[in-house]
Order: C-alpha cells, then structure tokens, then sequence
C-alpha cells in the first residue's frame, strides 16, 4: 500500500473524506488530502507543493496546472458538478424565489467571490441573465468561497445567499432542515464542473492511479450525489 | 494660634508609621530630625495626604484633613511641597513649571506676586529654560518658587538641599531663611544634617521607629548634652544677638554688653541672627589674653563638665546675657587649667569660624 | 483604476485600508488610553490577567476571532439588540464599521501594552507635586501623564496602524468583500492571486511595501530624535 | 483522536503547533538576540532603516508574505540552490522546517524588539566595569547582558511564541496544510469551519483559549515577581 | 621609575578633550582635580580606554596603550576601576561580584589575597548579600575590593566618595590610603573636594577646559596663595610628622624639634602621617600664652601677609623645622597686632581641631 497527497478544494473537504475512508477500507492505500482555496492550492503547486493529484472547484486552474507542465496530460477529469441553491430563513424562497430576488427587502445577499470562486461566478452571472443583478448588486456580500459565503448565511449575518446545495443537504450542516431553499435549474447556468488532475509528482503512485479510478467508481459517485453534487 | 494636630497611621510593605498624638503650632519652621528610615518622609506624605492608605485624623486649624479612611484630596490641602529631588516637569520650561502652579489658584485666592518670588528665589533670567538644562540648586530653586506661588497655608521640604553642594547649600539656606521671614508661612522641613536644623528650626521633631519620639524647641533640645543633633561635628550652640553696623571690616553682634565679632559681611535683613559656634571650635581662657588675633573674648562662667569619649570634655558655659554655650577641650587642657564648675573664664571665638 | 508598470490596479482599497486603519488607530487610542492607564496602576494579582486577557487576540489566529467576531455581530445576536437599544440602526458585519470594529479587537494589544508600559514609568513624584499644586485626578492625566507618554503613544499608533493595514483574517471574515466598503489592500491583493492575477498582486504589494518602510521609518526617526526623556 | 465534551477532536495539529512554536521560539531567540544587540549598539541613522525592515512583518498580511516566501523558497529558486550547495537535501516549503522558517520571519519583530529595548537599557557602566575585570566582549555580553535582559527574554519569548500559535496566513501559504506535516491548529480550526464542523472548531478554539489564557498569566506573574531591577 | 605618558585626543558632542602631552610618575596618587565638566572623567575613560573614539598615544612604561586610532582593549591594560555609583552587578551576589574578577585572572597573575581584600576593606560578613541591600558605603567597599581582585596595575577611581554622607566619607578616606600603603597600587583619583587631594595626593593634575593646565605635586599645590584647592573652606596647610607613642589621652606629632598634639586616637599604622589644617581655624599670639586651652603653641615666623576678601588677611608661615603653615585672620586683629613680614610669633591651633 502507498500513501499519496491530495489537494482539495474547500468545499469539497467533507466528500473527499468520506470517499477517501471508503478507499483506505477497500485498498489498504493511506490518503492525505490538503484543503484551501483553488487559487492557492494553484499557486503552491506551481511553486513545488508536494501534491500527488489536485481536486480543483473548477476547470479553469485544473487544465492550468497541465498547461503550466506540472499535471499530467491525459488524467484530467470531471470528478463532481456542483449545482447552487437559494437559501434563506427568512423570505420564503422556496415558492417565490425570483419575487424575494426582486423585492430584496433584505440588507444583504451573501455569495462566493465571482473573482476567486465558480461558484460566485455562476451565481452572479445567474442574477445577471435574470436581470437581477443591479437591484441586488449594492446588497451583495461576497464570502471568499462558496464555504465562506456559507459561514455569513449560517451565522445569519446574511438572511439570504447562493450557496452550494451539497453544504444544505449535509446532514451535519447547522443549517440542515433549518429555513428554507430553491435548488437553481441547471439549465440556467453553465455546469460548475469540479476537475481533478494527477500531477507529475503521484503520476507513478499506484495509491493514486487507485483513488482516481475509484472517484469515478459508481460507489463514489453516490457519495458524491448524496451530498448535493450531481455528476457528468 | 492655629495648630496641626493628628494621630497617623500607614503601613508600607514591613514598615509601619504610628505617629502617636501631636500638636505641632503652625509658625516658624518645624523640623522632622531622625534616622535614615525612621520614616520622616512617610509622615510627610501622609500630612500631605500623598499616600491613599493613611488612616487616622489631622486636622489643620479647624479643618479636618484625615478622619478614619475619609481623607481631604492633596489638591484641597493648599500645601506647597518640595521634594528632594525637586521633580520639575521635564516636559515643560521653567516658567511653564510655575504657571502650572498659578494657573490652578482658586478665583477666591489672590495670586501671589509672581514678579517678585521669581527674583528673591534667583531664577528671573532662567524663567525660558528648559528645566533639564538648570543646575541642582537651580532646579531647587523653580521647585521653591513654584511652591510658594500656590499660596500655601503650609510648606513641606522633604531635604530639599539633601543633593547639592556646598556653595549651592550655603546659598539656599539663605534662601528658605528669607522666604520664611518674608511669607510667614510655616514650614515642615525634613533634614539629616544638624547645621542646617540649627540654622532653621523653631522647632524640633525627633523621629524614631515610625514614631514621633520626642516634640522640642531648639533651644530645649540643643542645651541637652546628648542632643541627637550632635552629630558629626560634635556638640554645638546657637547664640543669638542683635546685628549692628559694619565697624572696622567687622559686623558687630550684640548680646547684652557683650559684643560678639562677625567677618560675614553680607547684609542681614534680620532683627535677630542666630549664629551656630561648634563647641570644637571654643577655646578657654582664664585670663583675657592680649596679643592674640582671636577677637572674640566673651566672659563665661562653668556650669557643667561632662567627660566624653577620646579623653575630651565638654564644658557647658553661662555668657553674661545668660545664653548658654559649650566649648570643647581636651582632658589634659581642663586638667592643666583646673577647671571645675564656678570656675569663671573667657571663651574664645575666632570671628571668621563664625561665618555661615 | 491606475496604471503602474503597465499594470491595471484599483487604488480603492488602498484608501479604505488607511482609512479603516487610521479609525482603528484613533478608537484604539482613545479607549485604549483609559484602559492601560487603570492597568498601570493596579496593584494586585488581578492585574496579570487583565494583562493576559488583553494579550489574548494576539495568540488567537485571526480568522478564528473572525469567525467568532461573525457569529457575535450576527445581526439577530445580543451585541447588535444592545446596540440597536441605543439607537443604532445597521448592521457590525459587511460594513466599515465592522472592520473597525474587529480591528480593535485585534490590534488591542498592540495599543494597550505600549501604553501601559509608558504609563508605568511615569514617576509617581511628579503627579504627587501636581496634587500639591491643586490638580484634580483628570487635570494631573492630561497635563503630566499625557504629554510624558508621548514615546509610549507613537508606538501605540504605529503598531496599530500596521498591524490593522496588515490585517487579512478578521477582515475577511467580518468583511464581505464589498468594493469601496470592505475590500482592504490585503484582500484585494489575495484575491489576486486566487485569481492568478499576479502581476497585481506584484504591485500592490510593492506599493505597501514602501509605504510601510516609508511610514515606519518615519515614526521611528522621530521617537529617537523628539523623545521626551523623563528622570 | 480524542473526544472533549462528545466532540472527536485529532491532537496531532496542536502537537505540531507546540513544536512549530517552540522550535520558532528558539531560533528567534538565538538569530534575534544577536541582531537585537546589534541594533541596540548602534549610533547611525541607518538604525532606523533597520528598525523598519524588522517591523516590516507586522504590517504585510500574513497571505502576501506566505505568497512571497512561498515563490522565494521555491524548490528551483535561489534560496534553495544557495542551501543546496551546503548540503541541504530537503525542500524549505511544505514541511515543518518550511513552516518554521516561515514562522521565524512572520514573527521577527516579536523577538527583536523587547530584545532591543532590554539591551538598550543595560547600564554602559557595568559593561565598562566588567572590561575593566579583564572581560572580553563576548564574556561580557553572556555575563551581564543576557541575565540583566531576563525580562526581555521573557517577552520575546512568549510574544513569538503566542503569535506563533496563532499564525494562520503565512502557514497556510507555506505549509500546505498537510496533515501531520503542516496542518497547524489555526488551520485545522478553519477546515472544520469551512466543512461545516461547527463543533469540533469550537472545542480547538476553546482547548487554545485556555491554554493561551494559563501560558500568558504564568508569564506575566513571572515578570512582575521576578523581574530583575537594574539601577 | 616607569611612567604614564601620552597625549590623548576624543571629541564628545560638543566637548573636546585635548589632553596635550603629559607624563605622570606611577607612583602613589595621582589626582585629577578641576571643575565640574573640565573633562576628568573623559581623561580616565580615554586612560582606561573605556571610550572606542579616543585618539592619540599613550604608553604604561614600556607598553603602548594607544597609538593613533589603535587602542588596546580595556580588558588588557590590568586596570582597576571603581566608579562613583559602584557599578555593581546587580544579578550577582557581593560574592559573585567579587569572584568575577578572580575568575578572569589570566594564569600567569598570582591571585590576590580574597580573605584579606574583603577583611581589609570590611565586607567579609556581608559577602552573600544580594548587592541591591548594601548602603552606599558598603557597596564602594564592594567596588574597591572588586578593583583591587583585579590585580590591577594602576587602580583608576572617578569620585569614588562623592554619592557618600560624611561618616562613610572618613572610613573610606582611611580605607584608600591604607590601600594604598599596603598594596602599593598607583592610583588616579577624581575628586572635587579639596579635603580629599590634601589627604591623599602625591600629585594633582590640574585640568580646565578639556585641557591638563599643569601638574604639580601636593606641596608645591599648597604653596601657592592662589592653589585652585583653596575653595569652599579657604586656605588649607597639610603638615607632615612622625607620630609617637600616646601621652595623657593626646597623640604627639613630632615636627622637628615641636610637637602637635592630636587628640585623634586611632591607631595609625605608618611613619609619617598628614594633618590637615585649616588657615581659618589657627590663630596668632605675639607671646606664648598661658592660661589657654588651646595646647598647640608652635613658635613660627612670618613669611608673607596676603589681603583677601571681607577684611580678611592670608598669612604664611615658617614654622622652626621649615614646614610652611597658612593662618587666616582679620584685618583688623593684623593691625593690632601689627604683624609684618619677619614678626615671630606663635601659631596656636586647637588639638581637636586637627582630627581628620
Ligand atoms: N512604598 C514602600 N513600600 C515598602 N516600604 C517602604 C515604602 N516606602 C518606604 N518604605 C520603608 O519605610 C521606611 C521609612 O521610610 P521613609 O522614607 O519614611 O524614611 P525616612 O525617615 O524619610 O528616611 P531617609 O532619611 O532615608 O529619607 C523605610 O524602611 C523604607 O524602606
Ligand atoms: N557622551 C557625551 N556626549 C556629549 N558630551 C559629553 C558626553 N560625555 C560627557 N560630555 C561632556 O563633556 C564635558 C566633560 O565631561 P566630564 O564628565 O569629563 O567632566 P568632569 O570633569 O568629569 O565633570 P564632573 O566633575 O561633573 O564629573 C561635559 O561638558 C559633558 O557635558
Ligand atoms: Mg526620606
Ligand atoms: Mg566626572
């Protein structure tokens, strides 16, 4: 059995872990995984990170790493694709979604950094298609991540905000069973495709090779969907 | 007349100051005399009211200071106080270090005349200085002034000579004297040095142990042999007379027919000067020599041989105004002149150790 | 938006930091001030853990007192109800006035300290001769204490000042990231590397690179040259 | 694994924060001493340059600086060419050696600045008097400097180590948060925020308060009963 | 006999030192004297090579010291240094600040004597006191014992007495020349205090304005009307003698054929000894008086008659074994006695007067 690094997107922390305990069980290979934000997992790979496979939140930086030399071609893959959803616990988003957007009697809405985040990115470019986005724009609070953005509505410093479902449907999450929300239509956004890549360092792990494989093995993908991502 | 009188009790770390009753009048100036830490400065500052933890009663006049806990605030006490180390504010000039006393004059009180303290204490031509740039005596001197101009009803000097020389001693003992007479503000002043108790006290405060040993005069005090004050110099006396017009390079004392000869020739502003003579400094004489450049030539009569250490002794003389005098010989010299009680004699003064 | 070295970047952020440090800075000093004095002269064992307490946000990280900060200011939480009490109406979290607020929790210590240390070495001599010369308890503060501090409220000032312009964690988590409102230098120089804009982020950091060096050098030349030596 | 108040919380990120700590602790204190003493000797105005370099670190966010050192100490960079040369095998980023150097430049003016301000105030007189006891420099500065700076050292010590404990940018940056490696407590606590594990987050924040709360009473009840008094 | 010589440059914010050339005798004890801020201590601190700006040469027999800007470390040049606050290490016991010395002497230097340094110089029982619970005398007790452990081959002390009271002052003043009769150490003290150079100085350097103005020895110091020692007490005669065996409680000093008698009863450990007498304490008589306490009646004969201030006259003596003696008296008692230059006389001075 070998032992491989992996590097993760934030918000995937959760997923990968349990997949990764369903892994050891079934191979006996050890997993590290190392959580943070894509850009910074990006910029620690391109400067010598010792990571075996890199989980990003998007395509973008995926793609990048094999552009940059330090990926490897050929091993990228659409591991999970996240979907975003409404929340609040105060309006009542579930039934008039559009119409509280509209309203916006609320101070503030909270979302991931458009800049930094796909996650923001697509819900922005969400309210923007609807026409919403200039009576919501000075309301508009931007959490660092999608897991940041979580935190402002989870403490109820936002009333309302475009978080991940995956961080609704955990049964562990704070905000489980709790307010209420809208899941967006797929069809109204670009797929938020999370790619994964193995990097040159784990390109001979077997542990590697092995996890890779197994991401994509049907037992993971249920664990991927249960916890609110849909998959490729 | 008005009187401080109070009980005080403190306690610092291991050392606790029970002053036990007293009445001190509230005139002239009143001197606290000890040891190095026998806790002169901690009854001061509990007067003053600068220490929170002081407890039992003072009261200035009518007007009640400490009572129990329940203590008038410093600032309400209308003391002028002198530290040892004159505690100037650094960040301000010396003017600035005055004013700050002025400034705070309650309406109700006439500021004194700013003009004229400024010059008695000497500090005019410095009064735009930074107080870091002034001498020891200067600095003692702004803190003076800078006491007086609050008016006080009471002045305490906490040795505030105790860390100058000499020549900026001598002068600032001129200093206090004249301050004394001309504001007739009573005073409190801590000292060590018994030349400088001699020079000023009206009264004596003898500490000892956190407490108040003894209250005395001056003159109670200085005709008791074993006078704490006789100290490193020995034993001492304190005359007084009337100064008379400068005569031939000489200042004339009075006292009674006697005559005694001063060469300090400063000006005496005073009706009355006292003059310190150290007993080691008396000479005796039975018959009045001539051809001798000691001048002073004062009839006595023995009233008191005391043996001392070092085969010396002390001989306690009555002048002819009755003032009282010790002279120190040695053995072999009282032995040699036969002197006993009774015995009448000359005492011999040479004028110039009389200058102060 | 300027360009420097051929490279876009928005100077906003650059402002809110200075302003939101120069806040800090003044609320700092002003609450601070009465706080390290008390502590100075306290003189019993209670005074060691003021003296932690105070410490505290130092070994705090600071996206962990963020994220208390966040669920303390939460809108619905007892800080804002007291606040609302007095009639305020908005909101501790995603405005100025969080990241003020947060700040101070978080530069505390490094006002406080340096004040209190200044405070203590004031000797006590001198504000007895300010009680004889008829000055109150406030009177002797701002005419002896005060201007005897001054070393001790430079440094004050300048730690604040750069710890708050270097915050990262207390404002991202307080903040929201909102353009002209929240996004300070830090953040926006890390949302420049997230976003693999580098050659930003190679601009605004050399700009607060040298301006920090410019400012520190300042304010230390003057403590050296103008302080007021005490003793 | 252990469980505190029903709560499974992993020991392994505080172990590795003590170590990190003292490891950076003691390496400030033997690099900054020297430097502290240099700076305290010295007469020019370059004083102040030096003086703002080292405070340098308080005022860049703890991300730029991570960034920054994360693309110096780059496994193809000058700096580990330049320790390769000595024989150096490793890799200054993603381990606990990267973690500490990282560490030791975050909290430099922590240990340089009380260091300095306690030699400063060492006597010339008793350094004069020693050379006069056939004291060389070396002699003098281990026999009276360092036990007359006690306080100093107490300070450097404990401020480096407290904001050592609650670094978080700069580790993040350099570390990689790996687990057992590099995953520090200040991190751990912020990936139990970021997955939603509310619980365990708060149980480490309370497990650091108290601990950070004993270590700093301990210190400061030091300070004021055994300070040495010089003069 | 070797010597220090050299001539030593060092500039200080906006004093200058310029010593100019000079050449001391290393032997017995030097003293710098000059006023305040006239650059003593600068001169030792660039003799000591305390100061890493000092410029010029200098050389300790054979040994350079200094040559332009090279300086030999202090710790090589086998100095001793007792500064005016003691400059005690304040972590170390009295014990521990001893031995720092001892345990720096290079294997070749014998160490001294420990049992006998620290009972000499009186601390033997206070050796495990922490130093900060020491008064001011006891810690230059420490300071000196800390010096001479040292092995030093000159003992440098910078107002070594100045921060002391009186009654320490004397002990010390007995405890440094016994030092230096015992371990025969030359020495280069500071002092301001005129009682200080007459007691111990072989030789005096002058200094004024940065600048050595003259070296002399004490004697030729003393001889001269205008001697820079004469200040706060006047004018000062230091007369040498052998002492004798007691005599009816009195010391006698033989002086040629006379005899002073000194009422001072400690036991003096050496052949000749130094009095020290004020020109304000002796008086004149024109015939032997009898019937006088004073017991010092030394026949002597007028060698000049100097006016001074305050209708003062200096007046300078011979006495039979060829020792010159100042007496200070009044203008007027000199007309009186119409005292000229050639009038023999007798010089009177009180035995107790002459205890120093
Ligand atoms: N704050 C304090 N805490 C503990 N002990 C103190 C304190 N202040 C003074 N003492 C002690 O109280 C005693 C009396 O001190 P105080 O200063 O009143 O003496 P003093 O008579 O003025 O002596 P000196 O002549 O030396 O000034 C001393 O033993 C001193 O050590
Ligand atoms: N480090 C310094 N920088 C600038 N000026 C100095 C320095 N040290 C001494 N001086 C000045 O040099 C002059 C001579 O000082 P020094 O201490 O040698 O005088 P001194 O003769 O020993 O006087 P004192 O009798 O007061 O001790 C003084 O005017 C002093 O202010
Ligand atoms: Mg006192
Ligand atoms: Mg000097």
């Amino acid at each position: 059995a070998q032992t491989a690094t992996i590097a993760v997107a934030a918000n995937f922390t959760k997923t990968i872990e349990v997949i990764g305990d369903e892994f050891t069980k079934e191979t006996g290979h050890k997993l590290k995984f190392s959580f943070g934000p894509t850009g910074k997992l990006f910029a620690q790979i391109k400067n010598g990170a010792p990571f075996d496979a890199f989980f990003g939140a998007d395509e973008k930086r995926a793609l990048k790493t094999i552009e940059d030399g330090t990926g490897v071609n050929g091993t990228y893959f659409v591991y999970a694709q996240g979907q975003i959803a409404l929340y609040s616990d105060k309006y009542p988003v579930k039934e008039q979604p559009l119409e509280v957007l509209k309203k916006a009697e609320f101070r503030h809405i909270a979302m991931a950094n458009p800049r930094t985040a796909p996650y923001g990115e697509r819900a922005q470019a969400y309210v923007k298609k609807m026409g919403l986005y200039d009576g919501l724009k000075s309301k508009i609070v931007n959490g660092e991540s999608i897991a940041h953005a979580f935190q402002y509505v989870a403490t109820g410093n936002a009333p309302i905000g475009f978080i991940a479902l995956s961080q609704i449907v955990d049964p562990q999450s704070p905000i489980y069973k709790k307010g209420e929300y809208w899941v967006v239509p797929q069809a109204d956004y670009a797929p938020i495709k999370q790619g994964a890549v193995v990097l040159k360092r784990g390109q001979d792990n077997t542990a590697v090779k092995a996890f890779m494989e197994f991401v994509q093995s049907p037992k993971a993908i249920e664990i991927i969907q249960s916890y609110g991502y849909s998959t490729p | 007349m008005t009187t401080l009188r109070g009980n005080l009790n403190l306690k610092l770390g291991n050392f606790e100051l029970n002053s036990g009753a007293f009445e001190l009048p509230l005139e002239g100036v009143t001197v606290l005399f000890g040891r190095s830490g026998s806790g002169k400065s901690t009854l001061l500052r509990a007067i003053s009211g600068l220490d929170k933890h002081t407890e039992g009663e003072l009261y200035f006049g009518d007007v009640c200071w400490q009572n129990g806990k329940t203590a008038l605030a410093t600032q309400k006490r209308h003391i002028g106080f002198v530290f040892q180390d004159a505690a100037l504010f650094p960040h301000m000039s010396v003017r600035q270090n005055l004013m700050y006393s002025v400034k705070r004059l309650p309406k109700s009180v006439e500021p004194a005349d700013f003009d004229e303290i400024v010059t008695r204490v000497g500090i005019a031509d410095k009064l735009d200085r930074g107080v870091n740039f002034l001498s020891g005596g200067e600095k003692q001197r702004v803190a003076i002034a800078r006491a007086l101009l609050t008016r006080p009803d009471i002045l305490c000097m906490d040795e505030p000579l105790s860390a100058l020389d000499w020549r900026s001693k001598a002068e600032m003992l001129t200093l206090i004297e004249d301050i004394v007479a001309a504001y007739q503000v009573p005073v409190l002043y801590i000292t060590h040095a018994p030349a400088e108790v001699e020079r000023l006290a009206n009264q004596i405060v003898f500490m000892k142990d956190g407490a108040i040993e003894r209250i005395e005069t001056l003159q109670e005090s200085l005709s008791r042999v074993d006078s704490p004050l006789f100290d490193d110099e020995g034993a001492v006396s304190v005359l007084q007379g009337t100064p008379q017009a400068i005569e031939q390079g000489l200042r004339p004392i009075q006292m009674g027919q006697n005559t005694l000869w001063l060469s300090d020739l400063n000006e005496l502003k005073k009706d009355t000067v006292r003059v310190r003579v150290l007993a080691k400094d008396v000479s005796l004489a039975l018959s009045d020599p001539e051809q001798l450049s000691i001048i002073n030539h004062l009839p006595a009569e023995i009233l008191k041989i005391v043996p001392e250490d070092n085969h010396r002794v002390l001989v306690r003389l009555q002048l002819q105004d009755g003032q009282k005098l010790f002279a120190e010989i040695t053995e072999h010299s009282a032995q040699r002149l036969q002197l006993e009680v009774g015995t009448k004699l000359f005492a011999l003064i040479k004028s110039v150790v009389l200058a102060e | 938006m300027i360009e420097i070295f051929g490279v876009e970047v928005s100077l906003d952020p650059i402002w809110l930091t200075l302003e939101v440090a120069a806040w800090t800075t003044f609320i700092l000093l002003l609450l601070g001030t009465p706080l390290a004095w008390w502590m100075a002269r306290m003189q019993h064992s209670s005074k060691i853990v003021l003296e932690a307490l105070v410490a505290l946000p130092l070994v705090l990280p600071p996206t962990v007192l963020g994220f208390y900060l966040l669920i303390i200011f939460n809108p619905n939480g007892y800080v804002t109800e007291f606040l609302r009490f007095f009639g305020f109406e908005g909101q501790l979290t995603f405005s100025k006035t969080g990241l003020i607020v947060g700040s101070v929790f978080y530069s505390l210590p490094f006002a406080v300290q340096p004040l209190m240390h200044a405070f203590e070495a004031v000797p006590q001599k001198l504000l007895d001769a300010a009680a004889t010369m008829r000055a109150n308890v406030l009177d002797r503060f701002f005419t002896i204490v005060l201007p005897l501090s001054q070393r001790g409220f430079l440094v004050a000032a300048t730690l604040t000042f750069a710890h708050t312009v270097g915050e990262f964690g207390v404002v991202l988590m307080l903040g929201g990231n909102i353009p002209g409102e929240t996004r300070m230098v830090s953040i926006d120089i890390f949302d420049h590397v997230e976003s693999l804009e580098y050659d930003q982020a190679h601009v605004l950091s050399a700009m607060m690179l040298i301006f920090s060096l410019i400012v520190l050098m300042l304010v230390y030349g003057i403590n050296r040259r103008f302080g007021v030596k005490v003793g």
